[in-house]
């Protein structure tokens, strides 16, 4: 099951992009819970290279945001500690691609804590980390690691794909008992603005959202594909219903299955590697349980199977509202 | 490039008592009772050793990493810890459990791979532990950074708390152990570390693991007190660790401690030390027995008496048994208990595998479900 | 295409099991080439934990057999400096399990070297890596890790299922210029020997095998998993086509769409974890490409999504030729 | 903790110019035409600096990170290089590569953001390089291992080439800097590794990095010789590096140079330096510029007149100039090679991706491929 969930009319809000509904909503939590404890190099001073941070360190003092020395390794592994001693802390790291030093300390202790001791140590924390491309950066500032995440058991996956989402459900997440690996899609950092609610407020993280319903194909999505989904929702001539996804793992099967098998035909867009990207899941989900539904294949628009380009051709890499638009008609034209 | 031939450790290391028992230096000031507590423990490791490489053999347990000869380095530097503190050990630190009075069968029984969720509904823990005891770290060097960790949140927290945990002599290789000092460090975090230096990484020599001429000088690069002591001196472990624990407890930050010892048998129950490393070298360290030089002290000194030494290790003999006879009676995991313990709530997935497990353990086809809606 | 390779009668053979056919390949490679050189903890006098490189050292020497610190991740970074600097390097880590650590020369630079230098420097390398379950030994020993490797662009994956088919792709994996994982499913490296050919042979690098044909049901497994495919083949009423994958990366997709566009039917048989395990990957492939074929919903008899249970539970973990045989069952039993 | 607030670095180090350019030791013995092209290359190096600056700002090129106020690092060790030798830069070690010839408008298409494909294409590298240098690696700390295995590879050869690498002050908290120094005690190997020391890791200072009082005692946990030098004296630089690398070429084994430096200029176009470090550090700082130093030294020894300083800049000026109109004529990259350079050998998937992008880039359906046979 799923909801849309929407400010309500008469609540105070402000109008924010992505960036600033992060840092609002950590400053938030920061007040709640004293436990709250920010990580990451760069993260004070300056607030983090997107200035996520920006202005905690003065507010909270560097034992709340502690500014550490340049390990990925070494920041998850003393988060985990810290977690372990009742802290919810959430680590930044700067790119998804700089998280692979960190994978020893993410496999032996983050995921695996919690199982591990049969359920008497916990691990809350949030892994913050910018993710995915759009923003024309150099090498490693662009990628989509989702995949070695959400193929690791032990941690949850979410991903926001507008300012009100963002605030929902990083408050969520930090208040959550698992670790939690909340990716950030730079592209939307900065792009537009909503209004968002003063108040607190979180979202489910195991509900996908129905963006807009339709009737005639299901286009499964997340992050800053959403818009691109959109776009081509309008320029079709057929009408899409819109999921995004917002927690990657665990996924929300019901709401998967529950589109597919009204609509018949599914696109999956995302801008990671198609080869085991998050599509093919989606993909072997509903061929396992609403095969009889589909009246066509399911199509993958999502980036190639190569190293994240250099930034002269990251958009011929990148999926947008016209590969969207053309795996859709492609889909609908299909007849068996 | 170093050659595998023999090399002994260089004798530069602080001790209290010479290989016979005897002072070589001011004994530290323990009390009678702590003196036989660290015995006591020592030889209870020993004899836990013996009796599950018995059943090892016997098929009973998989495969087991013994501590043998090496057990005045946790027993030390573990009774130095005061309640509260944590301790992050990894797998050849059984005297440090037992110190701070593990349950022998919980310790059986996992050894026999009994599912953690099992050992706690059949031998459930007694009341709150003195000391915080992370499970055993398998995956090597990672806990050191954890132990950091949480250090950080006692430092942080204007708390007193100390956190000491514990690494081979190969485990320094790993980046971990390096990333891990340096924010203790940095935070002077109160972190004490602990190189139990067996000599041996499973085949490899210490002195092939580094260039270094010492581990304990590896600290050097984080700015981080250290210390050398012999670790088959469970006196000069304990000195060294307590100033190291106080230290920290004070607010003055990380130490890291080398105790030199030896790894007296094979790595673990699959290994075969023979192959590369001999007897010589073996027979070197034997007279060098832990157990034996505290017990000669604590016989010289009147803490012990000759009679008591079999009477203990009855005792312990005794225990043990009832320890294996209490792990013999937890059954054999539940195969569903592989799914407790990842997410804190049920998840879509989780259910359905579940039901898959469960088709399968009634026999039928867990593959039925064409729909989502779960099996019929 | 793909094609069944067969040692031929009158060659001269020797009967080896999986782990002697490694052994010999690799002393085999080391005299037919001075710039192989295998690098590893535990590999010199002790021949590594499963003895695979046991009497190598006397034989070629510690220039040759290069006995290293513990750290996976200076193996695999010191390797692709010797590989770029023209060795042909034989990296062992000591179960896959313990990869993890070495993740950021993975990503950073052995699977990026060839591609970020456009082509002007060459990273030949095979990794091993001790595979797979089945053998009841501790946690991290026991892990089915390809889904971190198949995602990453810039490297193959390959897992022998016999021993002949372990000389054929080990030799050809030390001979190809790209990176390899060499995954060796330890369940099998003593169980059963064959006949292996004392001649130097390869196999190709990209074909998957038909391990037997017919006209059913297709069952896609490798390494450990060959063998209760079969087993499960002869018990079921159905005539069942097994495809031996061999490569894991590239996939051999001809095979996989010639396959099941015959047969209709499928099933994905592996140790991996389901979410994003390759069944994910195949069966997308297989909606994508073959759907009108598809007679039944393709099933994913695979390991569960957690993580590898102590030793106790194992068995109930690990698929075996029970499970390939219920999946197998309910794909035919379904009717649309 | 340490503080933000400022602190400067100790000034134990080994110099051979103060910062006037008068010789405080012995000057190395190094000939004039070399000492000219060392002055030469740093020049050359601050202007292509600001000449990429300007492109930035104009959106030229995407992001850039100057090496201003750097130049003696990479230059001084570089020199120290002979033919045949490998050299490893991070993205801060332009002077390194423009020692040896680099083909500046190369550079600057990769700055533009160039595939290398298309680079070798239109900018061809002309003759064999005299010394190999890698691709400039962004992720940090790296390029130390690899750099530690090629030396490996000399040693177990048996050749004499030496392999050098950079890598930064805040990078040396990495783990695979230790590993990788532990690697090269461990096997000997010819490496040197330059810790380009410039205080500051974006907005992180060196002394929040580490709590060791020097970069270069880092090298002590493994064993491998290390020297710490005036990283702004390109005299000193050279020397330590000098030694360095024929101590390596002997078969002497591996060494470790921390150059203490100071990075006048933000870290990179997207920073802004003004948020986290004060003016009078700065100034400090800018007293010590290591192109008035030398060119100060030059000078009084004769080996540049007054009339030849502009007369250089002016030529470089014009090459780099130079370099940028052909730069600017390499065509934008063809988007089909991202497909290059994964495998040696096309596979299905990609030609069935490569034929989806060319579609697409034709304004066809790049999904109409329902069998596998490939697009109509
Ligand atoms: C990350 C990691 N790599 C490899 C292993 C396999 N392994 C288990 S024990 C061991 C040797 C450890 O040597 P040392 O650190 O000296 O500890 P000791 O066994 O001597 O107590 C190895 C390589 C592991 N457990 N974890
Ligand atoms: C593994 C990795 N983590 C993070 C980054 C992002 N990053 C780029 S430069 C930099 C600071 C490096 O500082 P230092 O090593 O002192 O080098 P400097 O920039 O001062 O030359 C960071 C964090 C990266 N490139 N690679
Ligand atoms: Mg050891
Ligand atoms: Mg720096």
């Amino acid at each position: 099951m799923s909801s849309q969930v929407d400010a309500t009319a008469d609540e105070a809000t402000e109008e924010m992009n992505v960036v600033t509904a992060v840092k609002e909503t950590l400053r938030q939590e920061m007040h709640r819970d004293e436990h709250v404890r920010l990580l990451g190099y760069d993260i004070g001073p300056i607030g983090g290279v997107f200035r996520a941070t920006e202005g905690l360190l003065e507010e909270f003092g560097e034992e709340r945001v502690v500014d550490t020395p340049l390990s990925e390794n070494g920041i998850l592994g003393t988060a985990v500690g810290m977690a372990m001693r009742g802290d919810r802390v959430v680590p930044e790291i700067q790119f998804t691609g700089f998280f692979y030093p960190a994978f020893g300390q993410f496999m032996y202790t983050l995921v695996k804590m919690y199982e591990r001791s049969g359920g008497n140590l916990e691990v809350p924390m949030t892994v913050r980390m910018p993710y995915s491309g759009g923003i024309k950066s150099s090498e490693y500032h662009s990628e989509s690691t989702e995949t070695y995440l959400v193929h690791t058991p032990g941690c949850r996956v979410v991903v926001p794909s507008t300012p009100y989402e963002t605030k929902g459900l990083l408050a969520a997440s930090i208040r959550n008992d698992d670790p939690v690996f909340f990716l950030e899609p730079k592209k939307i950092y900065r792009g537009s603005t909503e209004p968002v609610p003063d108040e607190e407020y979180t979202l489910p993280l195991d509900e996908a959202r129905y963006v807009r319903r339709g009737e005639d194909i299901t286009v499964y999505c997340w992050g800053a594909m959403v818009r691109h989904a959109e776009t081509a929702a309008d320029n079709v001539d057929a009408d899409v219903e819109i999921v995004d996804l917002r927690t990657l793992s665990p996924l929300d099967v019901e709401t998967i299955l529950e589109s597919v098998k009204k609509t018949g035909r599914a696109v999956v867009l995302h801008e990671a590697r198609r080869t085991l990207g998050l599509g093919a899941e989606i993909s072997a989900l509903i061929n396992e349980y609403a095969l009889d539904h589909l009246h066509a294949p399911i199509k993958r628009a999502t980036g190639y199977d190569v190293h994240f380009p250099g930034h002269q051709i990251e958009d011929d890499y990148l999926p947008d509202a016209q590969r969207a638009q053309y795996a859709i008609e492609a889909v609908m034209e299909y007849e068996f | 490039m170093a050659q595998w031939t023999e090399r002994r450790p260089s004798e530069e290391f602080y001790r209290v008592l010479d290989p016979d028992g005897k002072p070589v230096n001011d004994v530290p000031d323990v009390d009678e009772s702590t003196l036989r507590r660290m015995y006591r423990t020592m030889v209870e490791s020993r004899l836990f050793d013996e009796k599950t490489l018995a059943m090892q053999r016997r098929g009973e347990v998989s495969i087991i990493a013994r501590t043998t000869g090496e057990e005045a380095v946790s027993c030390g530097s573990a009774a130095a810890l005061e309640a509260g503190d944590w301790c992050f050990p990894s797998y050849r630190q059984t005297p440090a459990a037992l110190y701070w009075g593990a349950d022998k069968a919980r310790a059986v029984a996992a050894l026999m791979g009994t599912e953690p969720e099992t050992i706690d509904e059949h031998l459930p823990l007694e009341g709150e532990p003195e000391v915080n005891f992370t499970p055993v770290y398998v995956p090597l060097a990672v806990n050191v950074t954890n132990a950091v960790g949480t250090a950080m949140t006692d430092r942080f927290r204007g708390t007193d708390g100390v956190s000491l945990s514990y690494i081979g002599d190969g485990s320094t290789s790993q980046g971990d152990f390096h990333e891990a000092l340096n924010f203790a460090g940095v935070f002077e975090a109160p972190a004490v570390t602990v190189c139990q230096n067996n000599q041996w990484a499973i085949s490899v020599p210490s002195h092939r693991q580094t260039a270094a001429e010492t581990i304990a000088q590896k600290a050097e690069a984080h700015g981080v007190p250290h210390e050398r002591v012999d670790g088959n001196d469970v006196l000069a472990v304990y000195e060294a660790s307590r100033e190291a624990v106080d230290r920290a407890r004070r607010g003055e930050g990380p130490s890291f401690i080398e105790a030199v010892t030896y790894r007296m048998v094979e790595h673990n129950t699959a290994d075969e030390e023979s192959v590369y490393r001999n007897e010589t070298e073996e027979e070197y360290w034997e007279d060098k027995d832990p157990i034996d030089r505290f017990e000669a002290y604590l016989l010289s000194e009147g803490v012990l008496a000759v009679d008591d030494l079999e009477e203990i290790r009855e005792e312990i003999r005794e225990e043990i048994q009832e320890a294996v006879d209490r792990a013999r009676e937890v059954p054999v995991s539940d195969p569903e208990e592989m799914f407790e313990h990842h997410l804190h709530e049920s998840t879509w997935k989780r259910d359905h595998q579940r039901a898959e497990l469960q088709a399968e353990r009634r026999g039928e086809n867990p593959f039925t479900d064409f729909t989502g809606e779960g099996l019929q």
